[in-house]
């Protein structure tokens, strides 16, 4: 077990720390719609102009292809220097999208969005979530019907993030007609410009909209555009959630030590008081958060369902984190500030991505062994 | 029997009076589109003179139906003046003020919670209100406030608007911190603390009912059922709490304070962990802006800033608090 | 809504309030075997000379037949003079076997048990747990098979208190050979001599012996010891719980006050102090439990199940304040103590009886009405 | 690869090794009788020596290592006299009493840990030592004890025995309050607190899988499974951080003291936590003195008492940890 940097690093560690102080943006970004995606398309351009896009992503496609090492290294680098959330409307292109492509795309769909992405030109959005489908993914049952070289969709998908200022979707829809769960799926890219396709967004609690409902009237999709192969979207999907909860959650669950410092830096709290001894578990649990964090990158794990332990910590972590700012901040809990911002935005931690009801019934199945009973 | 915990008739009467005029009056879907509410309705209906004698223009009722009608004010979201305007109008009578205590009462003119700030006072919710009832912990102000003038800003992101106004005490018309004042203030937020706490319990177990995943109710499933029975202990806890404080209050039993306290330590975490559970119980409906849930959980939020606890541990327990009082009315 | 005392009813108070400081015993009582059997019967023969045994029984049955107020006034002032535990080994013959004697039993059973149970003369245990059926009663397979004017009973029973001490044991078998669930038992008066009953006590990690497996070997008990009718010990069981879940935990509800009192005494914590914080939380919710204990039973409830939510609350408060005392107590939490003792037992709160789970799944379906589901 | 948090082919190696001795000397089963650990066996194979010099007499293991291998004897509830041995040994070699710690190392001689409480120390488990390691809070002391004379009592009731001696300093050996030496205290306690964690979790799951009641496992019920997840995400918060502060303080990295005290921090908590939610998946058989399950709460409630977190509001927060360090052995 090493934790240790060659020279080399230490020199990355600087360049990054130097790039990124001379670069972040100074100001917060906006909540939602056209100033959100121009903020965040601006700051990933800058990014690609710096060499520092499609981090994670393999060299050969235009990414850094940054070992583990380095890759926390940037993310730490990243948090410190309170650069933009990574979790802004580039993440899907970056970290679901982008890396489902380079695994099962054809060479003319990399050939064509994997540099879009990069270079901060074109923002992605996820079609999973239908209404009778939130934690229940096989149960889907938007439909691609095909009629000669094109896919006719049908349907409404729901949740889906920043799908009002997005280029493209990741859309996955069942093409066999009469096919069951995971049985008959497709992944394919649609275009949001499309004909047919109404988004409806849906206001947050945080008064922001992320979220919006899609529906899909007789729209027409070549099959070029699906990825991997017709009917095997189950698989494909899988692909890109075993990839988002591995490498991209790292700059989140980095982003939570340096929010429970500047907490603290707000609280200043006596010693011994009551406020102190949360901050100070706080303190501890964002530290074994990092643990784990790096822990998910740099070991194997023992079962392929390790990483949902890490992804709900984090969840509840964020939340608890939030919940003691409030605290803190006293009457100032009422106004519209990033505190109160981010601790609303942090209620849907344990919902978004599979509730924490359902990562504990996988952390009891898949990781513990546990049996499944089929009514849960 | 001396000791009956039922509700009486007639305390059956005015909640149900008051439950019918608030679905009527507000509605808890107005939350989607935010204006100030306009507590006229509420005034007419009298919920500011409920616990007046009845020769102070008020119902002669007793503090205990005004708690249980503010219990419903809090499930309906009603906007935080209604407490201020309550209290107020007891403020003002109690410094003299009889005529601006009667126009209180009568809905002709409100008054708005506010809160200090720093350097300022956030007036919450403020609408038509001419007054403002400042909570500064142990201590109240009743002050006239100008016409809207500050900067208005958005309560939590959404729905309720907060105005901020300078600190420095200007047209100060009553001051208390008088602990039976101090007291009531606090059992009345507690009792809508309670409604919200109550209301997104309800609200829960509706959508558990009705919500399907994996092919059957999202109620059937043991996690969800655990969430909807720790809110409903929560709820039931506080509700019986809030009995015993309204009653020791009303008969200026000795341990009112201790027992208004306790509510008041418990009733801002109760009503936070109940809205919490509520919108994880909703799912991705509960953190959308169009469930009504977080507007109950900003509620909370806001009731929680309004009176305060004394500190329990300076109260001595009452380890026996059954005793005989004297009628009173 | 009323919460006043008549002055007889003042006059009742100080009398209780006299007669318990001029009578409760100083020591402690012991935690299990002879010493607690003998400790317990002389404390409840006392309070039976002093005419306080049997407090909420019928006047005809010999108990004081005290009103619901009166009840409230004797538990306060029992518990503020620290009058041994309610709990101890008389509690299931008061508060359970007595009572349905009382409900169900015919008049030769009531005229010979209920005067030696006032009297504290006789133990009686509970036998209706068996090892495949903790939380799930309607399953148990302990039979008795009529042979002429006796049934004989096989079987065994698990977490029976006080088996090892106990004069006579309430034994709810299955009479009717072949029936399900609810039906064909029988609620039956069994001599804890009787041949071929085997107890073995089962230590608990408080390290006392409350709890004992009985082993059943082709035991006779006379048919006149059935309560209630044969086959119908499911009415008859019912009956009991109800009376426990109401009454009998009034003593138990209140003492936690006192608990929570004798700890903020330990503790004298410093104001704004964490465990100051802790402690404040946990006397209001002692206080809030208290009036939820009043409200058990000076209203109506709204549906019968309204009880499991401050026997709920009960179970986990009485828990964290018996946490809370352990981290005062520093080392001293490493001895054995009154406190240390109290902790330990502490964790049989959520399971005995029906295990916090269970209690949430009856709050979720019969007071807030979720639907049942069959595997649950 | 410079970071990889995968144990290494002579990290697993003693570790299996660890495993081996600990199921064949050490069985959980001998709880049940309760007698004081001998701890010749586990210096047989090298346990006190572990993280020592070979020319100490030492296995020539890091720190990584040792606390990898007293996770494991957590697992096995060896007693605190493992804790107090180890480093005990560490501590009179520091002060120059290199024969002792020889002895110690080799087996020849034991020390048992204490806690002062009052005007008296508590030795824990003390069995066949003669010396006792005193934790007080920032600061060890090393003494020799005499015969046992005093009072025996039963720890927590149940297993364990604590004896009681007077607090005044006689017989010291050595004392330290040197900062590198607390943190080894402290991680090691914290890894046989994580060992403790780890165990209930798994007799849970076990029981889980074939304790029946409705029908069925109870594991199938989904709040069965969330106990038993949350116990699961507690081990894995706490394995997590022993990785890194054991790599901390081995590497000697700036942030080793920050990294110990998070771990200490969550180390009682967490092994507390699950002890209870094991025991309450256990029912009736968690609750009674048959099931393994109790003796890990006591010893989770025993190790809290060894060692002392530094406050970690007092120290630097490591936000870029990563760094060169010196290769060290």
């Amino acid at each position: 077990m090493q934790l240790s940097l060659s020279p080399e690093d230490q020199t990355f560690r600087t360049t990054a720390r130097e790039w990124l102080a001379a670069n972040v943006p100074r100001r917060r970004a906006p909540n939602d719609g056209r100033p959100a995606r121009d903020f965040a398309l601006a700051w990933l351009a800058r990014c690609n102009a710096g060499g520092w896009s499609g981090i994670s992503w393999p060299d050969e496609f235009g990414g850094r292809g940054l070992s583990q090492e380095r890759l926390i290294v940037w993310y730490e680098e990243y948090v410190r220097a309170r650069a933009p959330s990574v979790l802004d409307c580039t993440f899907v292109a970056l970290n679901h999208a982008g890396p489902t492509l380079i695994a099962c795309g054809s060479d003319e769909q990399k050939g064509f969005h994997l540099p879009r992405i990069l270079a901060g030109e074109s923002i992605w959005c996820q079609g999973f979530s239908e209404p009778g489908s939130g934690s229940d993914l096989a149960s889907l049952a938007t439909t691609g019907r095909v009629e000669g070289d094109h896919l006719v969709v049908n349907g409404q998908k729901i949740w889906t993030s920043f799908a009002d200022i997005a280029d493209y979707q990741e859309l996955l829809i069942r093409t066999e007609a009469g096919s069951k769960r995971h049985h008959g799926l497709s992944w394919v890219i649609c275009d949001m410009k499309s004909a047919g396709i109404t988004v409806r967004p849906i206001e947050n609690m945080a008064g922001a909209v992320h979220f919006a409902e899609v529906f899909y009237d007789n729209v027409r999709i070549p099959l070029s555009e699906v990825v991997g192969d017709l009917h095997d979207g189950w698989r494909v999907a899988m692909n890109t959630l075993a990839f988002e909860r591995k490498t991209a959650a790292i700059g989140l669950q980095l982003e939570l030590s340096v929010k429970v410092e500047d907490l603290i830096d707000l609280a200043a709290p006596p010693r011994g008081s009551a406020i102190a001894e949360r901050l100070a578990t706080l303190r501890a649990e964002a530290a074994a958060l990092r643990a784990m964090t790096y822990r998910t990158l740099l070991r194997e794990p023992e079962t392929p369902s390790d990483g949902s332990l890490v992804r709900l910590c984090f969840a509840e972590l964020a939340q608890r984190v939030n919940r003691t700012a409030m605290d803190i901040l006293g009457a100032d809990a009422l106004l519209e500030n990033a505190w109160t911002h981010d601790y609303l935005e942090s209620y849907s931690e344990t919902i978004a991505g599979g509730t924490a009801e359902i990562q504990r019934n996988i952390i009891a199945e898949r990781v513990l062994g546990l049996p499944r009973v089929k009514t849960q | 029997m001396t000791c009956d915990l039922n509700l009486s008739g007639e305390q059956r009467q005015i909640i149900d009076a008051a439950a019918a005029m608030l679905r009527t009056e507000y509605p808890v879907d107005r939350r989607r589109r935010w204006v100030a509410d306009d507590l006229a309705a509420a005034a007419a209906f009298g919920m500011f003179g409920l616990g007046l004698p009845e020769g102070d223009g008020g119902a002669g009722f007793s503090l205990v139906e005004e708690a249980l009608v503010h219990v419903l004010s809090g499930r309906h979201l009603v906007s935080s003046g209604s407490l201020a305007t309550a209290l107020g109008a007891r403020l003002a009578r109690a410094a003299g003020h009889a005529e601006l205590a009667d126009r209180l009462v009568a809905g002709e003119a409100f008054v708005c919670a506010g809160v200090p700030a720093g350097d300022s006072v956030l007036l919450m919710e403020r609408g038509e209100a001419a007054f403002a009832l400042v909570f500064d912990n142990r201590d109240f102000e009743l002050r006239e406030v100008g016409a809207a003038l500050a900067s208005e800003e958005s309560a939590l992101g959404h729905g309720a608007s907060v105005e901020r106004i300078p600190r420095v005490s200007k047209g100060v018309i009553a001051r208390s911190a008088e602990p039976r004042m101090l007291a009531i203030a606090d059992l009345l937020v507690s009792a809508q603390l309670l409604g919200v706490a109550e209301a997104v319990r309800d609200l829960a177990v509706a959508y558990a009912q009705v919500r399907q995943q994996f092919g059957q109710p999202i109620g059937g499933f043991q996690a969800i059922k655990h969430h909807c029975a720790n809110m409903a202990i929560g709820a039931e806890m506080l509700s019986c709490q809030l009995d015993m404080a309204a009653i020791a209050l009303r008969d200026g039993r000795e341990d009112g304070a201790f027992q208004v306290a306790a509510l008041r330590r418990l009733a801002p975490h109760v009503a936070l962990a109940n809205a919490r559970l509520s919108i994880q119980v909703h799912g991705g409906v509960g953190f959308s802006a169009e469930a009504a849930v977080h507007h109950y959980l900003k509620q909370a939020h806001l009731l929680s800033r309004l009176g305060s606890a004394a500190d329990i541990l300076d109260l001595p327990a009452p380890l026996a608090p059954l005793v005989r009082v004297q009628e009173r009315n």
